[in-house]
Formats: structure tokens, C-alpha cells, sequence
């Protein structure tokens, strides 16, 4: 076991896979330059001395072609693990991503497959609205991809581990205010959550949530930052008597829809936790789930704890608003009782 | 193993089937038989001849939305992709594809791109992954001259281009996008000269010269199989039928297409063989009676085959993988 | 009044605005070329002999660049209404719509309008899977753009002037079936309701759905195709003796929230009919807000009635199954009983 | 009404505004007064000046990632710049836009876009506008190397070409895209070499001479306003600073950073404006008593202002428009 930040997990676990299999390369912008930073938040920093340029691909500034180099590649025997230095550019390869590689193992009627991965960092960090959107609604609706969202380090390494492995194309969002990367590159008002990460090989399997907290009165769903958000807010849910259990889902394409479930019925209260504009977003989705497949269980409203129908403003103080609070949490728990 | 020398008589059997499926797709069409809508390659049948001609089985190929003959030429069976048109079980893409998305892995064909320009990139990979993994396959990448205005075109070549990828584009400019004439859309003579723009070479070659586009192929493929990089080739064409479905092709005079029917590459192709001695009148009829008795297989195999059952809608939208996943 | 279909109540209202405004343009790829199609589905057929083709632009085929240049032009006094082929296409031009025009204004703190028109037709046509896709939950969660769905001659007319007039980036979806294109350009199994549309200038409210059946035991919400998937369902429930209320939103985003929780309030039960996969669908997000603003008046699971989570096929025998059928929306109305 | 021949002292005044204001933003932002990160334009001020000079106040602005240089040089005021830094109501964005989206329609600058190569095919729409307006106005749109290589950076370029659209196109080659070398993306020497591809005239000029590059942008912006079409403008620059926040820069070579340096701009300049006469130290030095005044001067109005109100968190995401809209 060893202690670690999420980017050194992710960067560990790359460097195993890429020891492991001659096929898999990392292709994207500044993650390779030799004196540069390994990507926008050093997850690759180092990688390109142990394995050379030619494994850690540094690109253009070409979104749409570093996404189709990849998706052609994996078609044709490669293992892609492909970064974005911000998930909102991931709306110039939109078309390769949802029309290419979701679609192409279909539409050939199965005799093509796309074994690549997409890492793309997501949330707001002051930077405006163009370096601060969640995008996992939009990729969780496109069938064809599964969708991860690793919150710690340890399911951080074991999922990428996984989706290099899958023979799918897999997008992997990361959360940059969890990433503890260090030095220049570090974030301000970061969480860095460091984990505990064994040694030896292991791997997270795609598809399966966990229970981050167990309790029996509200189910919390939250995922990448505003997991957190939900368990300091079961904290303080607990100091007034209400037991909250929270839940990561992990992965959200296949989603653990069962093990979600299992504890809406258990508790009859769902509030749902997501970083993400609240009209259209991946919480509306396990709502309607919930509302179809839990209703008879349900003693309250499904409530969204969701960021507003506003592009993220740059300044803090209205980040503050804009990201669902720890307290927006407990007000939301406790408006169902 | 480089291919043999292609005869004029083999590419020309090429250009025929093309032909005569192309036909008898558009007929099939009109008779309800094939849903949808259907781009046919009348017209430019020279340039999958000659280009394929030279790209070996294993090579790879990405099309477009007109992707027939460039897999009939690559070797896809008539069979499967007529099965595909009809929407049957034993299609090329198990009828999940159709028209548009025809391919055969199997030599080569990747499934077909309907995105136009999004095949470009893709290319780009695919040779970078022959490249990598130590073979010498090239890949052979078609669009058309509208596909050259679309930003995918430019990333792709770009990194195709940097890295010296083995991979030859070939642009079939038969001068219209759609109904959008290629002088509405460039401010330039000709698509090759964009080559410039990423430090490759430029080919322009008249795409109703099946010989002349093979030469050029030949050499393009070539210099992709040395590792030299790629090359961008630029077929002039132009295609007889409409773009697609019931197209009335208003847009273009009867002058201009009266030009190039003048020309048409089926019967001017069979009367250099004849001018040059390479084969008879009775030659090329007995070609004429072979691709149709290719076709009537197809189709009769398209009409036999099952439609797929409603089990198979939610196959192949994920690979199942367990565990490690291949190695 | 006269009767005409949704094409050709789409071109009268674009050519009235380019009469009344001479801001007003058309933008797209094939929309105007001289004995060309006037667009994909025959909508701007005509105008340009009109209004000449600096009125009605034909583009490149660039995405990218007919967004950009549209976007541009509305920033700086134009009046666009753009169009795509496809809706699919519109993952082409993704980063211009999401990113730029529907953040401008927020960004620039309020000191930029957008006042362009996007419009895109939607629906599975047995053209495979890159010619299929409905964009409505994609675009419903970006804030910044007003979002439209008209399914008859009458709105679709009505909300185009409204758009047209709206100082916000307003995209519309159309649906391929209800055209009624003509000629050459009709599409087999169409639908092509034939409506009435007034003479007189009108416009149609964005933001206002609209009851198109009465009725007091579920609450059926469709829109484009599943509209009259919903409504023709309603008429077999009827023989039933289950009175449906049929509610086409009209606009999406704003959504006539009330209207709908209104009849949920009545009826006790809701289902949601929609051409698109049913993971991260507007469906869901309907769902969700029932969930949390009409829960204690539920008597039943909220139901979704969707395309699977596939691509769409092309084999019209697999399309069958893709889109929701009549059959389908009654048998999920009947399961709540 | 084109504008006075602008002087060197005028430019050169405006690129010491742009260095003294970025240097303080450094200082405040190591002081933590900034939030955020910031991509600052030390090197390159003789490109914004030069290109600026030539504008008119009611001509358009298209700006990137890296814009107060920009911004100043087209006369947006430092104060709502600064404000804008700083997170508070009163910045030229009420604070919701920050580094990356400064901009002033009031002096035609719309606010920067941060998503690189986005800016150019807007340009383009805001240059038809203009057009077709009736208005003689001229829009300039910068954007980096690294951006020539964005699809929309060939979309947009092409759009300009074929419609004669009256702006100009500004490639700063800074060598380097974040740390990624101009050489190891482009396989030509040029970028100004993609301008053939579209039939447009590319020209190449030395940024660290602002006379020069004020020369290439009086002819193009002419150009553009005589109803010409556009230019692709490259100007050969050099950032004296990082790429953002605390970049080490360890991918450039000493040697590299310091032959920039001996030619560093500001100094240069200076020396060229007293060895010619223009003016003298003591000019110089005045300069630098009034930028530093308007600098210090945005800071307190910065400082003083008060940060955005919770209540506007949801401002301004749409128009309220009531009714017909605006006519
Ligand atoms: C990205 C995209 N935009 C638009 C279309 C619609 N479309 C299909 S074919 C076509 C014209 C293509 O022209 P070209 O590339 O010259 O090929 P050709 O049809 O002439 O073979 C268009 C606009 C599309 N399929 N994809
Ligand atoms: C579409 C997109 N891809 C990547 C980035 C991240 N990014 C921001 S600045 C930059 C480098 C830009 O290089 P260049 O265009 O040369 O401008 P410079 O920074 O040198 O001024 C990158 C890659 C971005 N903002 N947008
Ligand atoms: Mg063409
Ligand atoms: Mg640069």
C-alpha cells in the first residue's frame, strides 16, 4: 500500500498498462514535452523519458484529429489512453466521440471494436465558462460509451486500469479540484484527497457503485467533487439524528442502478448531488429511474442538489453558488422531513 | 509481395461491376426494394479501380456516404453488401449499417463514414496503428472535394502529415458538394494545392484515366509503404447519376454533363482496350455477362437472406469483455 | 387560413421575417443553390430566387464555420437562421453552440445578445445511425439556449417568427416525418400532418405548451413524432375507457413547467413519450421534475416510453422497435393502472 | 475618416501600458489578489500595438486566451480590465467572465474566446455583418500557432476567402503552443504558407519591429476595407514569459529565451524612438511616470469595487425580450 494523490495513482496506473501492453500509448496536448508539464494537471509528467515520444504522443492543437487518431487507432490494434486538457473541449471532437467511436462497433454490425479511453478533467475552478463544465450528462447519453468517474485515488487507478483493458470506448471523467497535483500546477481551494493504492496489480470493475457511508434515513448520491460535498454533509445530517447513507456510483455507464436502488428502498429518500446545471443533467436521469423503479418506496420527494441553469461564473463568490454547497446538501436532506 | 501489375482489362472488370450494381441498385431502389436512400458512384468508377488496384488486401480503406465502389473495388462481396442495401441479417453490417456504413474488416474495409470529413482522422490513426505495430500496410483514405472544406480534413492531414503516416488520401472532386458547385467553395483551382499546407505532396490526376490514376496511386502508395509519408491525390471526376435519391440534378446544365457522358469511363475504358489490342468486343461482353451474373447472385442472395430478428437490435452496442480483456 | 404542411409553413415564416427584417438571412449547406433542394427537406426551396443568395447563404460544408460565421454575424446586428442538414451534424459544430454562442452573453456580463436561429431536423429514417439521433436532451442542458420542438404546421410557423424575433440563440428541432416535404425529397412512412396556419402575421409564445387532449387518468407528454405517437395511443386507452391527456410541450427550454405538473396534479400519473435513448433522455429530466414538484399527487411510477440505449439501426424492422410505437405508449399507460 | 498615421511614440506607449499592466498582474496575482490563472502577453506587445494603431475605434476586435494586450492596445479601459481581474462587478465582464473573456463592445472588442481557434470562424460572421450592414468597419481577429492547426481555424479562413469578407487575421507564432514547439505541429515554415490554401495573400513580418508590423496591418486593414477580403497576417514573436500562472518554461532553451530578450521590445523600441530623434530619455521616462498612473489608478478602482452580488449569479444567461424583439 502506499499513499497517493489521484494524479499519481492515474499516473501509475498508466505506466503499468503501458509496461503491460506494447499496444497501449497516450496520446494528447502538452502531456509528453520534454520539460513541459505532463498535461494540464501532471498526470503523465515523467512518462514520456520512460517510454519515449513515440508511446506518449504529444499533438496539435486539434481536437477533432487527435480524437479520430485515437478512435482509428484503437479499430486498428492499438490501446489509446486519450486526454483533453479540459473536458469542455471535448465539444470540438464531439462528432468523433458520439457519431465515430460510440457508433462504429454497431453500425458495422460488430466486427469493429474501439478500444480506447478518453480522460477528460471536469468542474469549476474560476476560470470562466469555457474551462468549467461537467460533461457527464452529455456522454452518459450516448450508447455506444461507458462513462466512469473515479472520486479516489484507489478507484482512480483500478478504473483506468479497467477501461485500458475494456474493449470499449470509455470516457473517464476526472474532477480537477481532486487531482492533488503538486507544484505549479496545483489548484487552489484543490480537496486532494490522497488514498491509500496497493502495490500489486488490481483493477476497479467497470459497472459497480459503492457505498461510501452506510445509513438508513436519506440515500445521497454524489459523485467526483460533490461526493465529498455529500459526506460532509452527512456529517453534519448525523449531529441532528439523521443517518445518511451515501453512495459513489463510480461508474455511470453501466451504472450500478441496483445497489442505488437497494438503498432508496431501504431509506425512502433520495437526494441526488452533481456539479453539473441542474435542467438536463446526469441527477435527472437517476431521479427518473428512482421514480419508476423505487416509487413505492419512496416517503418524499427525489431531490437534484445541482449547480443552476447558468453558465459557470468566473468569480468565487458566485462559484460558491454556483457549486453545490455542504450546506445545500443538509437543506435539501432536510426539507424531506 | 506487391500486387502484380494490374491489367487494364482487370481494373476495367472493376469499373464494370461497379457499374452494373450501381445500376441495378438504383433500380432495386425505385422498385421499393431498398429502403432509404442510396449515393451512387456512377461516373467515377476509375478512381476506386485504379487506386485499389495497387492496395493489397490487408491494406486499409475508409469511404464515405458513396462507399459502393470503393468496396466492391477493395473486394467487399456484392453479396454482402447487397444484403446490407436490403437490410437483411447477412449483410456486410448485419443490416445495422446500410448504405452509407458498408465495410468488410475482412479486407480491409472499414465500415463506411457518413460524417463527411470524419473519416480523414480517422485514417490518420488507423496508419499510425500499421505503422506502430511494425507492418507495412497502407492505408488508402477516399472523400469527396467537399469533404476538403470541413475542419476534420485539416487536423487530419495535418497530423497525418507530421508524423509521416502511411496513408494516402484521395480526393474525388467531381466538382459538386451535393448541389454545391466546387467554385462556390474553394477560392483555389484545385484541392491539391492545399497540400502545401502541410508540407506533403500534391497529385492532380484526371479521374476518368483509370491508367493515369493508377500511376499516381502506384506512386502514392509507394512512398506511404517506404514510410514516407502521405500524399495527397486529387482525382478531377465526376459522378453521371444524381447525389442521391431521385436527385433531378437542376443545378448542373446538360452541356456540362453532356461533356462528361462524352467521356464516360465505361465505354471510352472499352474502347482502349480494343484500340489497343488488349482484348475483343466479345471480351468485353463476356465481362458484361460475368459482373451481371455477379450481381443476380447478389441479389438473389440479398432476397433469400432473413431479415434480423428483433433479439438483435440491442447487439453489438457494447463489446462484452471480461476480466483482462484481449491481449 | 390555409392548410399546408410543416415545410411549407416554415418557409412562409421565414420568408415573412426576411420581409419584415432585412437583418433576417438564412445560412446553411444546399439552401439555396439554383435548381438545388432548398435545403435537406425543401424548407428554404425558392427564396433565394427571392431574396438572392446573399439573403440565403449556401456555405461550405464546415460546421464549424456556418455556426461561427452565425454566431459572428448576430453578435454584430444580423439576424441568422441557420440550419444543418442533419441534426447529427450539430455534434460538428458542438463547441460553436455550447461554448460560444450560448455563453457569450453570460460571460461578457450581459454586454452581448445572440440573436440567431439554428434550425435541425431530427428523427430515425433508416439512414443508419449517423443520420438518426434526436438532440433535444443535449441541447436542453446547455443554458444559454432557448430550446423549440413544434409539431404542427401551425406552431411550427408560429415559434419560427417567435425565434426569429427572440434576442437569444434559439435552436429548433424538426422532425424528418412531419415535414411533408415534397417531390423528390419526401420521405416514405412520413407522417406530414397537413395543418392550418393563419394569413395574418402571428407568432406562437415560446415557452407555452399546450393540451392537445383532455383527459383525467395519466398524463401523456410527447413531442415531434411521439405526439401523435401519444395521441394516437390516447384514442386506443379511450376505447378503454382510460381518458388520456395528451401535452405537447412545444418549447423545451423554457419549459411551461406548470402546464404539465398541473395535469400530473389532476391525473396522478405521467408518462413521457420520446424518439430518443432513454439514458440521459429529456424524458428524464421531465421525470425528475415531476418527481421532486408533483410527488405527494403521483399514484403510479413515473414511465418513460423511449428508444432504447442503442444507435439507431438502419433495418426498418429493428427501426420498428427502436422508436416508440402506439403499442408501446399504451401498454406503459396501462401497466400504471 | 481613416485614422492619423499613428507615431512610434503613440505605439510605443501603448505596448510600455501593456507591459507595466501585465507585470503588475503577475505581482497581484503572486500576491494572491488575482484568482484564477492568466496567460500574459510580455514579449508581444509590438503585435497588438502595431496591429491596433490602424483600427478604428468602431472596427472589430476578435481576441484568445491571452487578451489585455489586446484589449488595451484596442483601448479598452485598464480599470475594467483590472476589475475584471479581480473578480469585482465592475469589470468589463461584471465579473463573469475573468482573464480569458475581457473584452469591450463600446470600443468593438468582443469578449476573448479561450477555446483556441474558436475566434475565427466568429470573426468571419462578425466582418459578413459589417458587410452587409453597409458599414466600412474592419474586424481583426488574433489567434496563436497552435490555433492554425483547430479545424475552425480552415473553416473560418476558407469562409473569409470565398466571401471577400473584409477582416484581418492575425497569427501570433509565439513558437510555441503552451510548451508544444511550432516545429514538431507544422511540417511547413510558415504559418502565413496555409493563406495559399485559400486563396488569400499571407504575410509574414517581424513582431518584435512594430513599425513593421504596423505597416503589414495598415496595407491588409485597407485592404479589407476597400472590400478586398482578408489577410493572413504572421507575425514572429515571442512571449517573454510563461504560457499561464508560475510556468517554469523548462522546455525552452536558456539560449533561446535570452537571443529574445537582447531584443526585447520595450528597450528597443525605446532606443530606436531617441537614436532617430523622436524623443528622449527623459520622454521615456515621462511614459513610464503616466502608464504606471493609469495602472495604479485601475488597481484602486479594482480594489474599491465590490464583487458581484449573490443576486446575480442567474443575470444574464438569456435576454429578457418581450414581445417583437428589437427592430
Ligand atoms: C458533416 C456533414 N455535413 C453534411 C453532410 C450532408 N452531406 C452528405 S453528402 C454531402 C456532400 C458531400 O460532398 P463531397 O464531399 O464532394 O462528396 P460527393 O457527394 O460529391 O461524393 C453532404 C453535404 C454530412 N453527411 N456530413
Ligand atoms: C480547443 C482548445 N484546446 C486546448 C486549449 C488549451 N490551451 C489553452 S492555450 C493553449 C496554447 C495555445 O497556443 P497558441 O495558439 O500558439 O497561443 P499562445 O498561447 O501561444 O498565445 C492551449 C493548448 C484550449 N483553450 N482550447
Ligand atoms: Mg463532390
Ligand atoms: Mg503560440
Amino acid at each position: 500500500m502506499s499513499q497517493m494523490s489521484i494524479a499519481q495513482a492515474l499516473r501509475q496506473g498508466i505506466r503499468e498498462e503501458m509496461q503491460r501492453d506494447e499496444r497501449v500509448f497516450c496520446i494528447g496536448e502538452d502531456i509528453g514535452i520534454s520539460g513541459g508539464w505532463g498535461g494540464a494537471f501532471t498526470v503523465t509528467l515523467g512518462l514520456s523519458d520512460e517510454f519515449g515520444h513515440e508511446r506518449i504522443l504529444d499533438t496539435p492543437i486539434s481536437e477533432i484529429g487527435l480524437a479520430g487518431v485515437a478512435i482509428g487507432a484503437a479499430c486498428a490494434g492499438l490501446r489509446p489512453i486519450a486526454d483533453v486538457q479540459y473536458g469542455d473541449f471535448l465539444f470540438c471532437m464531439m462528432d468523433q466521440l458520439a457519431d465515430q467511436a460510440a457508433k462504429m462497433r454497431y453500425m458495422s454490425g460488430g466486427t469493429i471494436t474501439v478500444p480506447m479511453v478518453m480522460r477528460a478533467p471536469v468542474g469549476s475552478t474560476s476560470r470562466g465558462a469555457q474551462h468549467a463544465q461537467s460533461l457527464e450528462a452529455f456522454f452518459t447519453h450516448i450508447p455506444g460509451l461507458k462513462v466512469l468517474a473515479p472520486a479516489t485515488a484507489y478507484d482512480a487507478k483500478g478504473l483506468l486500469k479497467s477501461a485500458v483493458r475494456d474493449d470499449n470506448p470509455v470516457i473517464i471523467f476526472e474532477h480537477k479540484l481532486l487531482y492533488g497535483s503538486k507544484g505549479a500546477r496545483s489548484e487552489r481551494g484543490a480537496l486532494s484527497p490522497i488514498g491509500e493504492v496497493p502495490d500489486e496489480d488490481y483493477t476497479v470493475p467497470i459497472g459497480k457503485g459503492i457505498v461510501r457511508r452506510e445509513g438508513k434515513d436519506v440515500t445521497i448520491v454524489g459523485k467526483l467533487l460533490t461526493l465529498y460535498r455529500a459526506l460532509a454533509a452527512a456529517d453534519e445530517l448525523a449531529k441532528e439524528g439523521i443517518e445518511a447513507e451515501v453512495i459513489d456510483p463510480r461508474t455511470l455507464v453501466p451504472l450500478d442502478k441496483e445497489l442505488i436502488l437497494a438503498s432508496v428502498r431501504k431509506t425512502g429518500r433520495l437526494v441526488i448531488v452533481e456539479e453539473d446545471n441542474i435542467t438536463g443533467g446526469w441527477a435527472g436521469d437517476l431521479a427518473a429511474i428512482a421514480a419508476e423503479e423505487a416509487f413505492f418506496w419512496l416517503d418524499a420527494p427525489i431531490k437534484r442538489v445541482s449547480a443552476p441553469d447558468s453558465p459557470a461564473p468566473f468569480a468565487p463568490v458566485l462559484e460558491q453558488l454556483y457549486v453545490p454547497s455542504v450546506a445545500r446538501v443538509v437543506q435539501a436532506v432536510k426539507s424531506l422531513f | 509481395m506487391p500486387n502484380p501489375v494490374p491489367s487494364l482489362i482487370e481494373m476495367f472488370r472493376t469499373m464494370l461491376l461497379i457499374r452494373r450494381f450501381e445500376e441495378r441498385c438504383n433500380e432495386l431502389y425505385m422498385q421499393g426494394k431498398i429502403p432509404s436512400t442510396l449515393h451512387l458512384y456512377i461516373g467515377q468508377e476509375a478512381v476506386a479501380a485504379g487506386v485499389c488496384a495497387h492496395l493489397r488486401r490487408d491494406d486499409y480503406l475508409f469511404s464515405t456516404h458513396r462507399p459502393h465502389g470503393h468496396a466492391l473495388a477493395k473486394g467487399v462481396s456484392p453479396r454482402v453488401i447487397m444484403a446490407e442495401l436490403y437490410a437483411k441479417r447477412t449483410g456486410c453490417c448485419k443490416g445495422k449499417g446500410g448504405s452509407m456504413h458498408v465495410g468488410d474488416m475482412a479486407v480491409g474495409m472499414f465500415p463506411a463514414v457518413a460524417i463527411v470529413g470524419a473519416n480523414i482522422p480517422l485514417a490518420a490513426g488507423a496508419a499510425l496503428a500499421a505503422k506502430r505495430l511494425g507492418t507495412d500496410r497502407v492505408t488508402a483514405c477516399f472523400f469527396g472535394d467537399g469533404a476538403a472544406n470541413e475542419g476534420a480534413f485539416h487536423e487530419g492531414l495535418n497530423m497525418a502529415a507530421i508524423w509521416n503516416l502511411p496513408v494516402v488520401y484521395i480526393c474525388e472532386n467531381n466538382l459538386y458538394a451535393a448541389s454545391t458547385p466546387f467554385s462556390t467553395t474553394f477560392k483555389i483551382k484545385q484541392v491539391a494545392d492545399r497540400a502545401a499546407a502541410y508540407g506533403i505532396p500534391g497529385v492532380v490526376v484526371d479521374g476518368y484515366d483509370v491508367e493515369a490514376v493508377a500511376q499516381v496511386a502506384e506512386e502514392a502508395i509507394a512512398r506511404a509503404r517506404r514510410g514516407e509519408g502521405p500524399t495527397l491525390v486529387e482525382c478531377m471526376t465526376y459522378r453521371l447519376c444524381g447525389h442521391s435519391r431521385s436527385d433531378a440534378r437542376s443545378y448542373r446544365t446538360k452541356e456540362e454533363e453532356a461533356g462528361w457522358a462524352a467521356r464516360d469511363v465505361i465505354p471510352t475504358t472499352a474502347k482502349w482496350i480494343i484500340e489497343r489490342g488488349l482484348g475483343t468486343q466479345e471480351l468485353i461482353d463476356s465481362l458484361e455477362v460475368q459482373v451481371r451474373a455477379e450481381i443476380d447472385d447478389a441479389v438473389k442472395f440479398a432476397e433469400d437472406s432473413p431479415y434480423p430478428d428483433a433479439s438483435e437490435l440491442m447487439d453489438d452496442v457494447l463489446v462484452e469483455t471480461a476480466g483482462e480483456g484481449p491481449r
